[in-house]
């Protein structure tokens, strides 16, 4: 009883000091130190980055872009993306080792995972390439390119997965852009997100879920 | 099994002391090892008493691991051993599959079991029954102890049995040993959840699932062949096994609350015979009618047997002369027991209670021994991957109301007082019955066996016999002194202070090599092979010269009975398949 | 499930029946009720910048803001009609009836945020030097001379200042094969064609970093 | 002995009026299970499937667990001691079929939390189960099995399973066994003994 509370009192310790203090991965340093953050991101989003279904989809970071990455790492920990977890696992990050991660993951590319529905890929796949004008729906790759391989801080969107894209389209305002900061860049898709109806995201998140 | 050896052994009637008293020490020696095995020492249901004198044991059955594909270890920690899932198989009825289908292999398989036996010293005589195992010796007895025959698993749907059948290597006979079957289904009355059970099986705690029991408790495998001197057993203990037909029903409430209750009937001497249950008939009678009763008594029209005839011509004769005691009513059992399992936790308190109405030596006319024994017992297993602890304890307090016994005793007394010659050539009872109409007697029994990775066991056990004091039921070496005007040993129970009082220590090892899954060739194989040691700490109330008689040893020097002359090594091999 | 795939079967015969239909034809004359007019513009400004700025996707998306309404109007028109090749920008356009049109234009003139930025900084001089003087001995004239001194473009002229760098390159080598599509109807990106074809790349980088570094 | 004769038929009497009862009851009841063998399963899993000693509960686990693991049996890639021994011999016959049926027969069954574990540890158990311990690159576990340990279609409900089983499934993962779950030997190779000790108490109560 007495070791579980001081050990559960260590843990709210740490939590609550590691924003202030630099990480333990830091401290330990070394290749064997980051191997094992690269494990433990791999974990959750797929031994080879390429997501994994859990109760929460968790996305595909394989191939996807450092800078989009870095900055939503930096959105979790100023909260201006909201999700507990994500926030917890990016507070300990040292630049050093985001930067190394991002690029790791960037590196790499397996298939996507894929499991989405067949049936409206091509409905997805218009809405990607052409958007749909009179709902107001820009062409997804106008900014995303048309292998959805994304760009600079324009996320990859090719393989991601069809729930974890279907979801982060349907709660886009009420996870993104959170704490009234301005400048942030999820402010773009605002609109878009609002305007697609479900069957069209997920059309959307079909078609991606396959793409290569 | 004082009483029972009394009963069985040697007749005051006539003659009797002036026939060779090695025929009458042969049989009591018999008797007292044949009680050891059965029951206080007792394998399974092993069944047959004092009667006949054989043992069995049942042991992880390889049909049950085919039916289940299961490897033995899932149900035993030592064979017959059980496991919390070898107490479920059981209760559910043998009825669990998983494994092969009963028409792709049937349920059948099949033991042997040699064994080899040495006691510290020598025993006077060689044990064995007058028509027994003709080859025994005094000591170091390599004998092939028993082949048995099972039907183990699923009949059909929720209908499973346990049967063996046994040949009896010491006794040289095949009988029905254990036998179990069951009808089970399972309900739900909102939160409760009943296992129930239909039963009928062949003798008192064969169909318990716990091994605190008489029937399966430890030790789990005993000599036939054993030593001359064995302590008295209870009656729920030295085994109705094979002699009665018990019926019964029980429930599993919540897998956890335990209720059974059941009667045993006595078994027809016809039907007896049927099962090959043999009844030891009385020697002095068949020397009496074969050596001169037909020539004292030429034919009598209207006498209920021709007693004239050989004994062996007569199968009535051989009914007639049946001396086992028998079930004079259906005798209630019931059974309470409360298992919590707990991770790899098992616990168990319970209690039984068995009332056995007997009919000592099937002697009409002289009333009926009443006992009531009432059994306490706990069981605590502890069971992961690689070690199986089980921690056993029973106490046994038996009231024996002896009223047909001390009846008969008198009258055997009268008759030999008065010099009145029984026409059926039989006392009532042999020898002179209890010296008290009520007696009790306590046993209790702690054990624990240790299991290392499924596949090696060593096991410690504890025993302890108590009881009242009664010269006559336990021996008196004066009065046999007396009585025969020279010292014999002659094997019967015998304590110098009219005592019961025994106790020892077990010890036991075994090897089990396929408990994991057998060879590739036939993976249900099954073996054990162990070695066990029991060393007394005292027999019948005492340690040197406990029953107060001695023997001329090689014809010349003399020497007393010790307890720990009875120290016996027993070295087995289970080999089921 | 059903009207989706129905859609989707569909749309390509939508697509088509678009492309030679008449815009004004199926839908509504007169400007979109201001709920979906700013609907509308919040959907252009999707790509081309919260605030008109114009947006680096997958593409570099032109400004908008201050941007020339006539301009605007007429290059919306040439997507439709093909004049202008744009796969994008033609599905977008042909959703808009002329009304409308004005109505974004007229809602893009009157933004003016800072430039999007991101020129290389050592290439204005040179630029600037294009734009007001001219590459004489290519016979092309200062850019100032229509698009104004200030780069805000009159009418029909676009205002290129602040445009983004990367959008104004990309438009000068593409000119002929984007612009001026239909030989039966030619339009004003023909005074254009020498121009863009003349001015080397190196020029055409340099041009467009000043116009890039404009406000 | 006219009373002990009496008693005698008494009992006779009572035990065939028992038996008379108990085989009607036994014969009145419909055969809810007469094609499918449950009492194979709750042989071990107990009368409810709620677990029992090393058998888990598998009432109301996922059906898509449970068949992807009565398979994992059957091809032997789970692994561990106690499956090795029980469930590679349970399952070797088990047809895909039968697994499924299987499968969809447990799932539907209500479960009932075993809340067996330490009560003093669960807070702490809470706070790894729903945050992990990112310093110690150990994974939140609520983002693959949900927030109240209810799992997600493959991935199995934790929630109220007993303390002995979560821990030893834990400490095997770390020693190697049924290495092709992954990614849970990943998981389980960050965690320390305590905090496997405080993740198996707070989901024997989590219901």
């Amino acid at each position: 009883m007495k070791v579980a509370c001081l050990r559960l009192a260590l843990l709210a310790a740490v939590l609550a000091l590691a924003s202030a203090t630099a990480g333990r991965a830091q401290e330990q340093g070394g290749r064997q130190a980051f191997e094992a953050k690269v494990v433990y991101c791999k974990t959750c989003h797929g031994l080879s980055g390429e997501g994994y279904r859990g109760y929460y989809p968790m996305p595909r970071l394989a191939g996807q872009q450092p800078k989009y990455l870095e900055n939503q790492l930096r959105a979790f920990i100023e909260r201006r993306r909201v999700n507990p977890v994500m926030f917890n696992v990016a507070h300990v990050l040292t630049p050093a080792t985001l930067a190394a991660l991002t690029a790791h993951f960037h590196n790499l590319n397996p298939p996507p995972l894929g499991g989405a529905p067949r049936d409206n890929v091509g409905l997805g796949r218009t809405i990607y390439e052409q958007g749909l004008p009179e709902a107001n729906i820009a062409a997804c790759s106008a900014c995303h390119g048309p292998e959805a391989k994304g760009h600079e801080e324009i996320p990859r969107l090719a393989g991601q997965l069809y729930p974890y894209t279907v979801k982060s389209l349907t709660y886009w305002g009420r996870e993104r852009g959170q704490g009234g900061v301005r400048d942030d860049t999820s402010a773009i898709m605002v609109v878009t997100t609002h305007n697609l109806d479900a069957a069209q995201i997920s059309a959307l998140a079909a078609y991606l879920a396959f793409l290569k | 099994m004082p009483i029972d050896a009394r009963r069985t052994g040697g007749s005051r009637f006539g003659a009797a002391e002036t026939l060779p008293p090695l025929a009458e020490g042969r049989r009591r020696a018999f008797h007292a090892r044949s009680l050891l095995v059965v029951g206080a020492v007792g394998l399974t249901g092993a069944v047959t008493l004092g009667l006949a004198g054989f043992s069995s044991s049942a042991k992880a059955v390889p049909s049950f691991a085919r039916q289940t594909g299961q490897p033995c270890a899932t149900c035993h920690t030592a064979f017959p051993e059980l496991t919390p899932m070898g107490r479920r198989f059981k209760l559910n009825g043998y009825t669990i599959t998983g494994g092969t289908e009963p028409w792709e292999a049937p349920p059948i398989a099949a033991m042997v079991l040699p064994t080899f036996t040495k006691t510290k010293v020598q025993a006077d005589t060689p044990p064995t029954n007058p028509d027994g195992y003709p080859i025994a010796h005094v000591n170091d007895n390599f004998i092939m102890q028993q082949a048995s025959l099972f039907y183990g698993g699923k009949i059909f749907d929720n209908l499973g049995a346990l049967a063996q059948g046994t040949y009896d290597k010491a006794s040289q006979h095949t009988y029905l040993d254990n036998t179990d079957i069951r009808y089970t289904n399972t309900f739900n009355f909102g939160p409760l959840n009943a296992l129930v059970g239909l039963n009928a099986n062949n003798g008192p705690t064969v169909q318990d699932v716990w091994n605190t029991t008489p029937a399966w408790g430890f030790p789990y495998v005993a000599a036939t062949l054993a030593p001359a001197f064995s302590p008295p057993l209870t009656q729920v203990e030295n085994g109705w096994g094979g002699r009665t037909v018990g019926t019964g029903a029980y429930v599993f409430l919540n897998d956890m609350l335990y209720l059974e209750g059941a009667a045993y009937h006595n078994m027809s001497k016809g039907m007896l015979g049927t099962l090959g249950q043999t009844c030891p008939y009385n020697s002095d009678y068949i020397q009496n009618v074969n050596a001169w009763a037909a020539a004292a008594y030429p034919a009598v029209p209207g006498l209920p047997f021709p007693a004239w005839q050989p004994w062996s011509q007569n199968p009535q004769n051989y009914s007639l002369a049946c001396s086992s005691s028998s079930l004079a009513y259906a005798s209630p059992y019931w059974r309470v027991a409360l298992e919590k399992n707990w991770g790899e936790h098992s616990l168990m308190i319970g209690a039984f209670g068995f009332y056995p109405e007997v009919l000592p030596g099937r002697v009409m006319g002289y009333g009926v021994d009443h006992y009531r024994d009432i059994g306490w017992d706990a069981q605590y297993q502890w069971i992961n991957d690689v070690h199986a602890v089980t921690l056993k304890v029973t106490r046994i307090s038996e009231m024996q109301n002896l009223e047909g016994t001390f009846a008969q005793g008198i009258a055997t007394q009268f008759i030999n007082a008065m010099g009145i010659l029984n026409m059926y050539g039989v006392a009532p009872i042999p020898g002179n019955g209890p010296s008290n109409p009520i007696n009790y007697l306590m046993s209790f029994k702690a054990s624990g066996t240790y299991v290392w990775d499924r596949t090696i066991s060593g096991s410690i056990g504890y025993f302890h016999v108590t009881g009242s004091h009664d010269y006559w039921q336990y021996g008196n070496a004066l009065y046999n002194t007396f009585q025969t005007g020279a010292i014999y040993s002659n094997g019967n129970p015998s304590s110098a202070v009219g005592l019961p009082n025994s106790a020892g220590l077990i010890f036991d090892f075994a090897y089990m090599p396929f408990s994991k899954g057998g060879p590739e060739l036939w993976p249900w194989a099954n073996a054990k092979i162990g070695l066990s040691y029991t060393h007394y700490l005292s027999l019948y109330g005492g340690t040197a010269n406990f029953d107060g008689n001695g023997i001329y040893y090689n014809g010349s020097s003399w020497r007393t009975h010790t307890a720990t002359d009875n120290n016996t090594l027993f070295l087995y091999t289970w080999v089921a398949f | 499930m059903k009207t989706l795939r129905l859609a989707f079967l569909l749309w390509p015969a939508l697509l088509a029946a678009a492309s030679t239909l008449s815009f004004a034809e199926d839908r509504p004359p007169g400007p979109l009720p201001k709920p979906q007019l700013d609907a509308k513009i919040a959907y252009c400004k999707t790509c081309h910048g919260l605030s008109g700025q114009g947006f680096r996707g997958a593409y570099p998306m032109p400004r908008l803001a201050g941007q020339q309404p006539e301009y605007l109007e007429e290059q919306l028109r040439a997507f439709i009609e093909r004049r202008r090749l744009h796969p994008l920008m033609q599905n977008v356009a042909r959703a808009l009836n002329p009304a409308t049109l004005s109505a974004i234009a007229a809602h893009f003139k009157e933004l003016n945020p800072k430039p999007l930025g991101g020129a290389p900084k050592d290439l204005i001089a040179a630029g600037k030097k294009i734009y007001e003087e001219g590459v004489p001995e290519k016979q092309i004239a200062p850019c100032a001379s229509c698009h104004g001194p200030d780069a805000r473009g009159d009418g029909a002229m676009p205002r290129l200042a602040g445009q983004l760098h990367d959008y104004t390159t990309q438009t000068l080598a593409s000119w002929s094969k984007e612009r001026g599509q239909d030989p039966l109807k030619p339009d004003s990106s023909a005074i254009m064609q020498p121009i863009a074809q003349g001015l080397t790349h190196e020029q055409a980088a340099a041009v467009a970093a000043y116009l890039g570094s404009l406000e | 002995m006219n009373a002990h004769t009496a008693r005698s038929r008494i009992m006779k009497r009572t035990s065939a009026i028992v038996a008379v009862a108990v085989i009607a009851a036994l014969a009145a009841t419909p055969g809810q299970t007469q094609e499918l063998p449950v009492r194979n399963c709750t042989w071990c899993h107990g009368p409810s499937a709620q677990g029992s000693g090393a058998a888990p509960r598998i009432a109301g686990q996922r059906e898509q667990y449970l068949v992807s693991q009565l398979h994992a049996f059957h091809d032997r890639s789970r692994d561990n001691p106690a499956s090795k021994q029980y469930m590679w011999g349970a399952t070797a016959r088990l047809s895909p079929e039968m697994a499924r049926d299987f499968a969809l027969y447990f799932s539907s069954l209500p479960a009932e939390a075993a809340e067996d574990g330490d009560t003093g540890l669960a807070a702490l158990g809470k706070v790894i189960y729903e945050q992990g311990v990112p310093d110690a690159n150990v994974v939140s576990c609520i983002v693959c099995h949900g927030p109240r340990g209810e799992g997600f279609e493959a991935i199995p409900r934790l929630g109220g399973m007993s303390h002995g089983y979560l821990k030893s499934r834990l400490e095997q993962w770390g020693q190697g066994y049924h290495a092709s779950a992954r990614p849970m030997p990943l998981v389980a190779r960050t965690l320390s003994a305590d905090e496997i000790e405080a993740l198996a108490s707070y989901l024997s109560f989590l219901k």
